[in-house]
């Protein structure tokens, strides 16, 4: 092997990386709570919602899970213009992640709900709660519970699947490593560090979805 | 400049969407035999390959499939090793699925009731006995619909390959679009083409789960 | 060396682009066509070696050529102080003008300009380099992936003005768009030259014989008509 | 006046008509015993008292509302009777304190004070005062219909209704949950309760009906039913020849 | 000479110790019953016996063979010591023949037909000849019990351990279960069973071990246990005043 490892670029590199840290945490910090509450809204309609809702969101779920994200961004951002709707890339980095999360986290939910001992609403039905008002206070937290480590593996999952949005010019980590390898021409010291980057984040995120979940549902008794 | 009509369009896209189908079956296959693998090492395996295919787990899962494509295609390259971008696609796609399947069959085999180890250990069976006709015979039926369900993300994985020059159907749609400032036309052809590769997957995992789940209930 | 290589395996292999028209795209049967590639052509003929065509992006030609999958990179790749440390270049081969382009309607004459504005770029082409140096600090500049982005955000309208070949623009412009990229002012005349590893002085020396015997018979004035319409410039 | 009037109900599950035209008054302060076979409707009859089934045909009135399913009679219905499950039904990400304060707090309004005060009164009432802040999993089963009882007492209703509500519990944790019944009873409380505890329905309850196959079959003071079983089928179910 | 010697058997789960010294000798066709409250070890005890758990002090030697936890001793006790469950845990993706010929043709490499035969002899001994090809789902609880028996009896061990074999049947279908237990006893089988059914301890078994927090705290003649309980604890656990 001939190649020279160099990473005496790393320190004047810095900035450049720490922006892309920046918004790759910015995406998926909006991406996870704004698409988990897009999949609980889509998960309410497919157990209790309005018969006419349902179908439509059965075919947005469909539809965003059996095509590529890539191809979901490409979408909003190169051809919703001309529609005439148009918007910064960050912003359409973001709804499409909201977007893709979102079909995603209904499915994981809806399971969760479905899990659900009929009782448990019934109990709620029967001490007078309205359908919504047992799913919201009775149903969802113990659902959410249940379904949460799949939940958690998803929002991994779809930030390390955000890596693409530097293809419509959003200034992400991925984008950062391309803009300095694209100067400095080191390539796979470049694409190590960032990997090593996504890594330390991937682990970190998942600390705090677990210490997260720990905060919101109640430790159950171990017997 | 050439021009490109509709059918030129449709066409190049599904002559690309050829390697899409090639690349998700190799990286399915090879991904499960590695997969498989890992699984044994994860669950049966001495402390130090438990460890070991723990890590490597975390590894592909916690990084980007790009940067995995990516160093694989050039970082192989770097030691000398000359690989094609077919071949180092197919080696990060399936290292990489093969890391999503052996956690999803871990928790399959998990989820087999303990009194089923039980019982076969106090008939006299060993490890490799329990786990041949007791446990994954069981497993198996369980994996089933989640495997099918995973095919799906590798279809979709295939697109990143387009990142180490391999034309497949995404690199084939952006390389069309550039030739014919149709993005719409062809992001919306090239959308299409992949949910008639993928909803048939999502659906029929959906159908056997549904039917699974009925046999489970019957008693 | 890199030369004898080419000579035992017979077959040169070239990076050329495939989102860079009229330099590299595809024809209807999606084989890449375009200035590059006759080059590419034109230089495995002269090798005596079969060529073999390997599209690439702006993002990832220097990585082919540093792990060896290309001998050569026939790319639109221009030349500047920090790419020459890691690999060299021969003569200039093509012209290229890039240049900051918008819609008539768009008022802009100068790098001052367009202060305010945000232009779009392909990331790491010499375009993105060079007005990274000239525009005010209040100008976004947004970087696409490749080619393919910067076009589409301009076409989409996410971006109003952006930076490309006058070439590329003008290629742009032949397929009737809906909006109408038109020459501000020029950034810079950077030629391409063709990249390869550093220390092969055997493969420079044969690859620049072959450039000045293109630019003398006639064959590179061919294709500079054939593909950009317009004689080869005197400066090349 | 009865308080609960049910009159000539009828029931079906697709061509399974589970309840043939039931009829029972059941009086303030009464409390009434249905037993029968598995299988004879007394849970559905039960459910439908509270509408969580819908009645085919007949009318069920309690405290002189006719019972209507939309979801205004349903709540009004249901804020008058309470029902307490086999299986409790906790709400498992709540404390014992918390599941008897939120029915108060998202159906009533109760501010929070107000509802927890109530909350630790009918906890007390029924013996846990001292587990308020325990979730439901680290209460017996006995300790757990308890708050299920507290829970229902805490919507403040004009009668109770038990579906088997000491079946899913293990043998030295019924007495328990049976005193805090016979307590309710003592205080006034109107209650329907299914059950198999043949002792409690002779000493507790006012009456007792025995349904069988969707009807029902013999009414009457326990004295009289479990003493004078009048049907060959009410003698068989009490194991009497 | 004893069969299955436990001597001074200790087992800790972290600082919880579960049996604090244990000592039982049962002897060749003897019926051995254990009985207790919930948690005083008894299931612990068996999976001791029967290897699925390891013991931390003291000794278990069966059929003059010492207990050691490598896979070649662990599989020679295990042929020797067949046990049943709970729990039944048949396996589910085979028929019950399946079930009884598994192990033959796995562990002891019987050939398919001689494990057939077998499997049918088994299955008929227990009263389910006819049931050779059903799926456990397709069985009653009880009749799942009983392939898990002859399923047992297939590896001939000399001693069978039963935990609580019919404690998750429905109550009519206990008997036939027991009937099964009953007939290997008179056939002379070693059996240890733990059990509720305190009727059915008091006429098949030959010797009562009542455990008591870890303990074995009163152990006697079936007769002398039941009629007699020395200890107020086993009088508490009788129900006796
Ligand atoms: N949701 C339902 N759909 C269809 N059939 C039902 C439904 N609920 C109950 N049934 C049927 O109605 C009949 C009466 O059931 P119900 O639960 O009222 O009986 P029960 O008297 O409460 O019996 P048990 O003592 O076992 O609780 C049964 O045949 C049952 O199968
Ligand atoms: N795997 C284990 N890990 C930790 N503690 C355990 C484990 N198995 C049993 N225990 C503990 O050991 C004690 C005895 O349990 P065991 O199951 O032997 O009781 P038992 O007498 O069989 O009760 P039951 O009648 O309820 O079956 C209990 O306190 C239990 O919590
Ligand atoms: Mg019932
Ligand atoms: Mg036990």
């Amino acid at each position: 092997m001939t190649y020279q490892f160099d990473f005496s670029w790393l320190i004047g590199s810095l900035p450049v990386l720490l922006k892309g840290i920046r918004i790759t945490a910015q995406l998926i910090l909006i991406g996870a709570v704004f698409g988990v509450a897009l999949g609980i809204a889509c998960a309410w309609v497919r157990a209790l919602g309005p018969k006419w809702l349902k179908p439509v969101v059965a075919t947005y779920v469909e539809l965003i899970r059996n095509t590529p994200f890539l191809i979901q961004l490409f979408f909003i951002f190169f051809g919703l213009p001309s529609l005439g709707i148009r918007m910064s890339e960050l912003t359409a980095a973001n709804l499409a992640m909201i977007v893709n999360l979102g079909a995603y986290s209904c499915e994981i939910i809806r399971a969760g709900i479905q899990a659900t001992p009929r009782g448990q609403f019934e109990a709620g039905a029967s001490l007078a709660m309205t359908p919504f008002q047992a799913f919201w206070h009775v149903v969802l937290v113990p659902a959410l519970q249940r379904i949460w480590p799949a939940l958690s593996s998803q929002i991994v999952i779809v930030m390390l699947g955000s890596a693409v949005v530097s293809q419509i010019a959003a200034e992400d980590l991925t984008f950062a490593a391309n803009f300095i390898q694209s100067r400095n021409f080191r390539a796979f010291e470049t694409y190590i560090v960032s990997t090593l980057i996504y890594l330390a984040l991937a682990i970190l995120l998942r600390q705090l979805l677990a210490g997260l979940g720990g905060m919101l549902f109640p430790r159950k008794a171990s017997r | 400049m050439t021009e490109f009509s509709f059918w030129d369009i449709l066409r190049n896209l599904l002559l690309a969407a050829r390697w899409t189908v090639v690349l998700s079956l190799v990286s399915f296959i090879g991904g499960g035999i590695v997969g498989a693998a890992l699984l044994f090492l994860r669950i049966g395996g001495r402390r130090g390959m438990q460890f070991l295919s723990r890590g490597y787990i975390q590894l592909f899962q916690g990084t980007p499939l790009l940067m995995q494509l990516f160093l694989a295609f050039f970082g192989l390259g770097l030691f000398g090793i000359d690989v094609p971008a077919w071949l180092a696609a197919c080696v990060a796609l399936i290292l990489w699925t093969a890391a999503f399947l052996a956690e999803i069959w871990r928790g399959c085999v998990e989820s087999i009731a303990k009194g089923q180890w039980e019982a076969s250990a106090s008939l006299g069976m060993g490890y490799l006995q329990q786990m041949r006709y007791v446990i994954l015979p069981q497993a198996l039926k369980v994996a089933v619909p989640p495997t099918v369900g995973f095919s799906v993300q590798v279809v979709k994985g295939t697109a990143l390959t387009s990142i180490i020059g391999f034309v497949e159907l995404s690199k084939a749609g952006s390389i069309v679009t550039n030739a014919t400032f149709q993005p719409f036309t062809v992001y919306g052809l090239v959308a299409l083409i992949y949910f008639a590769l993928c909803w048939p997957l999502s659906k029929s995992s959906q159908l056997l789960e549904r039917k699974l789940n009925v046999a489970h209930r019957n008693h | 060396d890199a030369l004898s290589d080419i000579a035992a395996r017979g077959t040169v292999r070239i990076a050329v682009p495939q989102d860079f028209p009229p330099f590299g795209s595809v024809g209807a049967d999606m084989t890449p066509q375009g200035y590059d590639v006759d080059i590419a052509n034109l230089i495995g003929e002269k090798l005596g070696a079969t060529v073999e065509i390997v599209p690439v992006t702006s993002a990832n030609r220097i990585p082919y050529l540093q792990t060896n999958k290309v001998d050569l990179v026939i790319s639109s790749l221009g030349k500047n102080p920090d790419r020459e440390k890691v690999i060299d270049f021969s003569e200039a081969y093509a012209p290229f003008y890039n240049g900051v382009f918008a819609p008539a309607d768009v008022a802009v004459a100068k790098a001052e300009d367009l202060a305010g504005k945000t232009v779009g770029v392909t990331r790491g082409a010499i375009e993105d380099l060079e007005l990274t140096k000239v525009v005010p600090a209040s100008v976004e500049i947004k970087r696409y992936e490749d080619n393919n982005g910067t076009i589409s955000a301009f076409l989409s309208g996410q971006v109003e003005v952006i930076a490309t070949g006058n070439v590329v623009a003008a290629a742009i412009l032949e397929k009737n768009p809906p909006k109408r990229p038109e020459l501000k002012f020029l950034i810079k005349n950077s030629p391409c030259y063709i990249g390869m590893n550093k220390e092969q002085p055997a493969l420079m020396a044969k690859i620049n014989g072959i450039i000045a015997a293109a630019r003398s018979d006639g064959a590179l004035n061919a294709i500079s008509q054939k593909w950009l319409k317009v004689d080869l410039p005197a400066e090349l | 006046m009865s308080l609960i009037a049910i009159t000539e109900v009828k029931k079906r599950f697709g061509d399974n008509e589970v309840l043939k035209g039931i009829s029972i008054d059941v009086a303030p302060g009464e409390v009434v015993a249905i037993i029968g076979k598995s299988g004879s409707g007394k849970s559905t009859l039960l459910r439908c008292i509270n509408g969580l089934e819908t009645i085919d045909e007949g009318s069920i009135v309690v405290a002189g509302a006719q019972f209507l399913p939309d979801e205004v009679h349903l709540k009004a219905l249901r804020l008058k009777v309470g029902m307490i499950f086999q299986q409790f039904n906790l709400f498992p990400h709540l404390t014992a304190g918390g599941n008897v304060m939120l029915s108060q707090m998202v159906v009533k309004k109760t501010p929070k004070k107000d509802a927890e005060a109530v909350a630790r009164k009918m906890l007390d009432r029924v013996g846990l005062a001292h587990k308020f802040d325990a979730l439901p999993d680290e209460l017996s089963g006995g300790q757990q219909q308890r708050v299920a009882i507290a829970r229902a007492l805490a919507m403040q209703p004009i009668a109770l209704l038990c579906d088997e509500i000491t079946s899913a519990l293990d043998p030295e944790l019924v007495a328990e949950v049976l005193a805090v019944v016979k307590e309710l009873a003592a205080e006034g409380m109107t209650l329907v309760m299914v059950t198999h505890e043949m002792r409690f329905a002779r000493d507790v309850c006012s009456r007792v009906v025995f349904m069988h196959q969707g009807r029902v079959h013999e009414i009457g003071a326990p004295e009289d039913v479990f003493s004078n079983p009048r049907t060959p089928e009410l003698r068989q179910f009490l194991g009497v020849q």
